[in-house]
Order: C-alpha cells, then structure tokens, then sequence
C-alpha cells in the first residue's frame, strides 16, 4: 500500500523549522513557488536562515517577504535582479549571499538528492565562481569541480498531489521543484490539489513521493505574475 | 547606425534551419519575432521549455507560463516543459546549439562580462554562465559603446567575467565583427556607419580587411 | 532448519513501517508476500518502478511491466514509473530505506561478493554494487553454507567483491547474525537449531551470547 | 515551429551506423529495447560493434541476434546473464565485456548527455570496478571517479512519439531509454505509435525531442517476455 504523507495544514508542515537551518525552495521568479509555506515562515518569525532557491522573490511577495523581516542570514541563488531590498542588504553586507550559476545550482541540488557528492562542469570556469576550486581538463576542456547541494527541508510548490506524495507540476512552474525535492532532508510538498492515491496516471508523475515527507493542500494562491507581457491586439487574429 | 530591432534582425540572420536557439533577455528576447520566412528554429527558454511561442493573448495570460525574462508567454504545438536540472543537461550537453545574449564587455579573447559591477550593481549571473560554457556557437547582442560612450569591445574585459574565450560573433548598432586568433574582425558595417567610426568605438585590437561590406536587412 | 520461504518470513520482520524497500532476486522477492500485517512498506524494484505489486492475473500480463527480475507484476495504486538514472538517484541518495539481497559470501567486516565467480560463472552485477553502496540498512537472506557445506560467513571474502563493509544483518537458514566491530554476532537460532551448529557452519569469527533466543516465525 | 525529426523507415533511421561505431540501445532485459533497429542492424551486417545496453537479450532475441553473428566487438552492460552465447564468446576471450554497475551505468549515460564529464559514486568501492579509478572520501565515506558514456548512435524504443521527436514510455519499458536518449551523437527513436505534434501533452514527455534526431513507427513489436510470472489463479479472488 501507499505510504501515506498528508499533515493537516501550513503550520503541522513548517513543524521543525528551526533558526539557523538550511532550506531549498523551488520555483523561478515568482513561479511555481510554495507561497503558503513562506507564508507560514514568515508568521513564525524563525530566523537566521540559509535559503537556497534560484530567486530572492520581490519586495513585497516570495521570498521578498523574509528579507524584509530580516529572517534570512544568507542567501544561495542564481539571480536576484528584480528585489530592491535584496540589493541593499547584500552590499550593505548584512546579508551573506552565494551567487552560483543557475545550471550548477540545478545540477548540486539534483546531485544533492541523488548520492553524488560532486561532478565537474565547464560551468563558470575562468570567473570569480571557480575561486578554490579544483580545475580538471576533460578533452581539452577545463571543468570545474562542483558539489552537491542538500538542506534540512525542501519545500516545493506542485500543481497536483496525492496522499503518498506523488507530484505533477505545471507548465513552467515545474523549474527547481523538482530536483528540490530530492535533496531535502525532510521534504514539503504544498498542492493545488491533493487527491486520493490511484487518481495519477503512474506514469505521469514527475517528482516520485519517496522524495516527499509531508504534504498537504494549500490555500488561496495568488500565483503573482511578475512581467505580464501579452501580445497587442492585432497581433491576436494572426492566430 | 541600428536601433535594437535592427540588432536583432541582423541576428535573425544568424539562425541556421532546424536548430535550437537560446535568446538572453534584452535585445535577444526580439529575435523570437523575426525569424526569416522558411525558417525553422525551436526557441529553448532555460526556466523549462522548449518550443516557447509568442505572448498570449490577455485571456491566455498564464502565471506557470513564462520564460527566463519571467514574461507570460504561450507555447507552440510539439511544446515540452521541463525541471531545471534537465534544462541544463540539454545546454550543458551542447544540444542547444546557438545562444544569443548580451553582455557589458566582450574581449578580443572571446571572454564576456555581463553580470556584474563590483560595489554597485548585484543581479547574479542566472543562466548565462551555463550557457556561455557550454554552447558551441555564441552570438553577443549589444550596443557597441556604453551609456558613457567607451567601447564595450576590449582588449580585455575589466569587469567580472561570465565566461572565457566562449564568444564567437558579436552584433552591435555598428557592425558584426568575429572573435578569431585573439583579435576582433571586422565582417560587416551597419547601414551609413564607416570603417573610421567602427574603429573609433572599438578598444580592443580590430582587424580591418579591404572590402567591409555593409549589412544587408 | 528455515527453508527458503522461512528465512523471508524472518526477514519480513526486519520490515519497519513507513519505508521503501528494495528486494533482490531469489529468497528477498518472496519477502514482498509476506508483509506482517498492519505493517505498510513500498517496494522499490530498481528497473523503475515504486509501489510494486503481485504478480498479474494470466489476463493482466504486460510485456512493457516487469521487476528487477525481469518477472511480469502489477502497480499497487500509488504507483509511479521512472526512468533508470532516476531509480538509482533514489537508492544512491539513500531515500531507499531497506535492502534485501542474497550473496555468494559476507565476511565478519561486513564485505559481499555476490556477482562474480572468476573463469566460471559472469553474470554481471546489475544494481547490486549501487545498492550495497547506498542503502542506509543492508541486510542478506542466504543459506548459511554453499552447495560443498562449506560455510558462506568468512574471517574474509575469497571472491570478487560487490562492496566493503555494508552488510548490517545476515538470515540464514540457521541463525540471524549482525555484523559489527569486525566480528558476527549471534543474535537469534533458528527452530531446532543449536548454538554448536551455527558455530560449526560459520567460518568467520562468531561472537555468541549467554543467552541465544529461538526465532519467533 | 516545432522541427521535424521523422524518417521513412528503419532502414533510413540506422543509416550512417558503421563498422567500429560506439551504439547505445535502450532496454531492460527484453522490456524496452529497440526491436526493430536491431532486426535492421543484424539484417545490415554491421559489424564489430561496441554496444552499451544494459542487458545482452537471451540467445534468439534482442542483442543475442547481433552476438550470434559476432556483429558486437565489446559489450558494455551490467548484467547479461540470461544469454549462455554470451558468457561463452566472454569466457572464451572472443568478445570483450566491461561490467558496469547498473546505477552507474545510467548516469553515466545521463552525464554524457548532460555535459557532466565526471562525477563521484560510492558504487563499486572497494572492488575490482574501482581499479585504476580516482578514490576521494566525501563525508567521510570514499566515492570513485566516474565518467560520463556518449555514443556515436543512441537507440532508444518508445511507446509514442510525435514528429518533433518528443517521447512517452510505457511503464517499466522506460528504464534506459531516456538517459540513454541524451546521449548519442545521433539519436535514433523508434515508437509504437507515431502521432503528429500539437497531440501529446507538454507537460506528459518523458524525452523532449531536442534529444531525438530520427524517428519512426517501428513494425511488428514482438515485446517478449522473459519471465512470464503469474498469480495463481486463488489469488484472482484476492482482488
């Protein structure tokens, strides 16, 4: 039978998120992200955090909202541009922040999760990202070594669940989740929709729940647009 | 001399039939719109997407649909999405074959520096470090000087580097120049632009052959 | 003495609740029937496939659903399917929790060679190197000697080894052992079995205790 | 618009695989493999073959047709003992074989497509496959130095496929081709059911035809059981 992964709600899911650990967050800008998790983050005020997620959200919205509370002691991403506050902590040097390529830091999380503690990569080889780092040629092109990432918990943001943590994710909302999702010590899997076990097609599942500890159905998400951009109006009856 | 359409109609001309195409945000970004009548490219946004089609509609708008630029945008029928992880297995792997993107610098090396201003500006260099180590042909767009008006094509590059010896041809509002042996080559003029003014913008080592002939959009 | 069926269903208790399990072929495979009741736990079969079930009807046989033992199963509902890069990413990442496997011989260090007998017998070691390798609890089901009488349990392994200092816990059809600080341990007989037998069918270094309990099957 | 991948036939699909070339075949046991390109390479006569595949098919079926005529030079697999031709022509030197852990067997395929040259595994530690590799401890534990497998054809077998090269498996049939699929210089699909693009669901593909360079409609799928194992029928009541 199906193991069974559901908690209750936000609070009974972000239960034993301490000051001082260690949490990846999936999504890219504002999409596909467990806005209910960093919600309930925020409500706790548990501080002092390391967060890993390719984005620092914005000002007012994602991981933006942290920042402001001032809950978050360093910050691993890959691009940061579109928060204000985000900027002037980190040159103000409040903040401790790790700029990692955005493939890599795919990569580690997805080694982080799968038993593999460091592979090389061309990636950022020749830049400030492969200081102290071991350089390695691979027919005659020079890789740098990279290591994996983990964290304490993973929170994910997916489109449809079931109880033993089986996720599909949406359209570009898939992006980080899913190799955040293997990397968590204890990994949060928040849904649009949680449905019974059997309800997903086996094979259509794109995070398997053996990589899912808790997971439950969130509430009223905004899904916030960052660049709505959409095409004029006479571009429309081209079809 | 070109504006930024015209940039990227140059580089329109760059695309080759049948091939994956990675656009950087900016100037790169309008390229999607331009490609030649006959011509078959399939757009790869590196967030999770491969055949990226243009903006919806106002009632398509989708907030999971969106490309690396966090636009809204649709996707085209024969469309996949993807994790990150293997987003960049696909460029990592050298199946995207050609990446367009801009930058601040540009070597004569072929080096790029396009993410960051020490002590001032701190945006992160999100997929462009991946995607200029990786991709077999790289294709800068930018403006041939800076809002100061010093080249941004250099004998070296002073700012943080994105990547080494990666770029191979550079189109700017003045010219199409190749990165070959250390040195830029002159291959093309924009329309009413002179060799003179070329070589007054240009910082770094230029060389210059007989014909330049000007670039035909 | 256990049989085949009785060394799985001593094996069956080392079962916890809540975990995902990988059985190896031949006396591990039978565990999957042997559940005790009340206990949940989902099978993992390394060929891609998670909340494996029984064996189909005639009706329900599927060329394209098969176990790490190439034998045609069912889905449990719950199931999912991947891909093999992605089934061993979950059993090197240690979100397998359990593995059960047999073995040719398991030394005192905790060592297993089950795939390779030099000049004789090549059959490959599939997914057992990964799983020896990264399963956070490792335990073999054999008999207790080979087919000579010849004891399994050695001071060292003389064939080629599947890995080093993995093997947490022996069933045999004579005892259920523990392998620590480089010794076995005697933890439990089998029915009708003496502590003096055990002794004599195990070559390695035996550590017994005062007291040696009856399995309870 | 998406980019057309499809060609006539098998024979169009293995054209170009020579003598000497490097080919992956997709597969687990006899579940998933490339039917109909091995009927058309054993029908070529292509010969000393350096195969990777996981499995070396039985005697009459799958890569045991290609060993039968001594079309395959080296074999590189992680288990082949269902093939008796097999463990002769490897015993008695005429073939060389390169034993692979299975788990390292497919992520050194899926490195190979992903431009990760290397990386470290703790599979194989300590025993005749880490010879000659690199050993480094991580966290205390040693992990040997793997490298990334390409090839100069990949042949992978899907359930369906658009013309775009886009591909779905069926259940457990998956298992080495998506990996697999990554990693040829040119990659071969061949689907039970050919479908124009526009018809599979984005969000659905298992392989995103980046990876695929030909595709057809294979013929006659024979999809041979190995192990056919039934449940008794006093346990059809069971449910």
């Amino acid at each position: 039978m199906a193991l069974d992964k559901t908690v209750r709600d936000v609070q009974a899911a972000c239960r034993g998120i301490e000051d001082g650990m260690t949490v990846m967050l999936g999504g890219f800008g504002l999409c596909g992200i467990p806005e209910c998790s960093i919600g309930e983050l925020a409500r706790t005020g548990v501080k002092d955090l390391t967060c890993i997620s390719n984005n620092a959200g914005v000002d007012d919205f994602g991981l933006g909202l942290l920042l402001k509370t001032r809950q978050i002691k360093k910050m691993i991403a890959s691009y940061v541009g579109e928060n204000d506050e985000f900027e002037r902590q980190m040159l103000s040097g409040e903040l401790d922040v790790d700029l990692i390529p955005q493939g890599s830091l795919a990569e580690r999380c997805r080694a982080g999760g799968a038993g593999i503690p460091a592979f090389f990569t061309p990636a950022g080889y020749g830049t400030e990202i492969a200081e102290g780092k071991e350089v390695r040629e691979f027919d005659g092109k020079p890789h740098i070594l990279e290591s994996a990432l983990t964290a304490d918990f993973a929170i994910v943001k997916a489109w449809k669940g079931d109880t033993a943590g089986n996720l599909i994710y949406k359209a570009t909302a898939r992006n980080f989740n899913p190799a955040m999702a293997t990397a968590g010590r204890i990994t949060i899997a928040e849904v649009e929709e949680l449905v019974p076990v059997g309800e997903l097609d086996p094979g259509q599942i794109h995070t398997p729940g053996i990589f899912v500890q808790r997971i439950f159905q969130g509430a009223q998400y905004e899904r916030r647009i960052e660049q709505r951009t959409v095409a004029p109006a006479s571009n429309e009856s081209k079809g | 001399m070109l504006d930024k359409i015209g940039i990227a109609k140059r580089i329109a001309q760059e695309l080759e039939n049948g091939t994956y195409v990675n656009l950087g945000i900016g100037i790169p970004t309008l390229v999607a719109n331009l490609v030649p009548e006959g011509m078959n490219v399939e757009f790869q946004s590196e967030n999770g997407i491969l055949g990226m089609g243009p903006f919806p509609t106002d009632a398509d708008v989708d907030a999971d649909l969106i490309n690396a630029g966090k636009q809204t945008i649709t996707a085209l029928p024969g469309a996949v999405y993807f994790d990150s992880a293997a987003s960049f297995a696909m460029i990592r792997g050298r199946h995207v074959q050609l990446t367009v993107l801009g930058a601040m610098e540009v070597s004569q090396q072929g080096d790029i520096a396009n993410w960051k201003i020490p002590g001032r500006l701190v945006k992160g260099m999100g997929g462009a470090m991946d995607l200029v180590a990786s991709a077999e042909n790289i294709v800068v767009a930018m403006m041939h000087t800076n809002k100061h008006g010093e080249s941004k094509l250099l004998s070296s590059c002073s700012l943080p580097l994105t990547g080494v010896a990666c770029v191979k041809r550079i189109v700017t509002n003045l010219a199409v120049l190749d990165v070959k042996d250390g040195v830029f080559h002159l291959v093309e003029r924009a329309p009413g632009v002179s060799v003179q003014d070329i070589q007054a913008a240009t910082a770094g080592d230029l060389v210059v052959p007989a014909e330049v002939p000007e670039m035909q959009i």
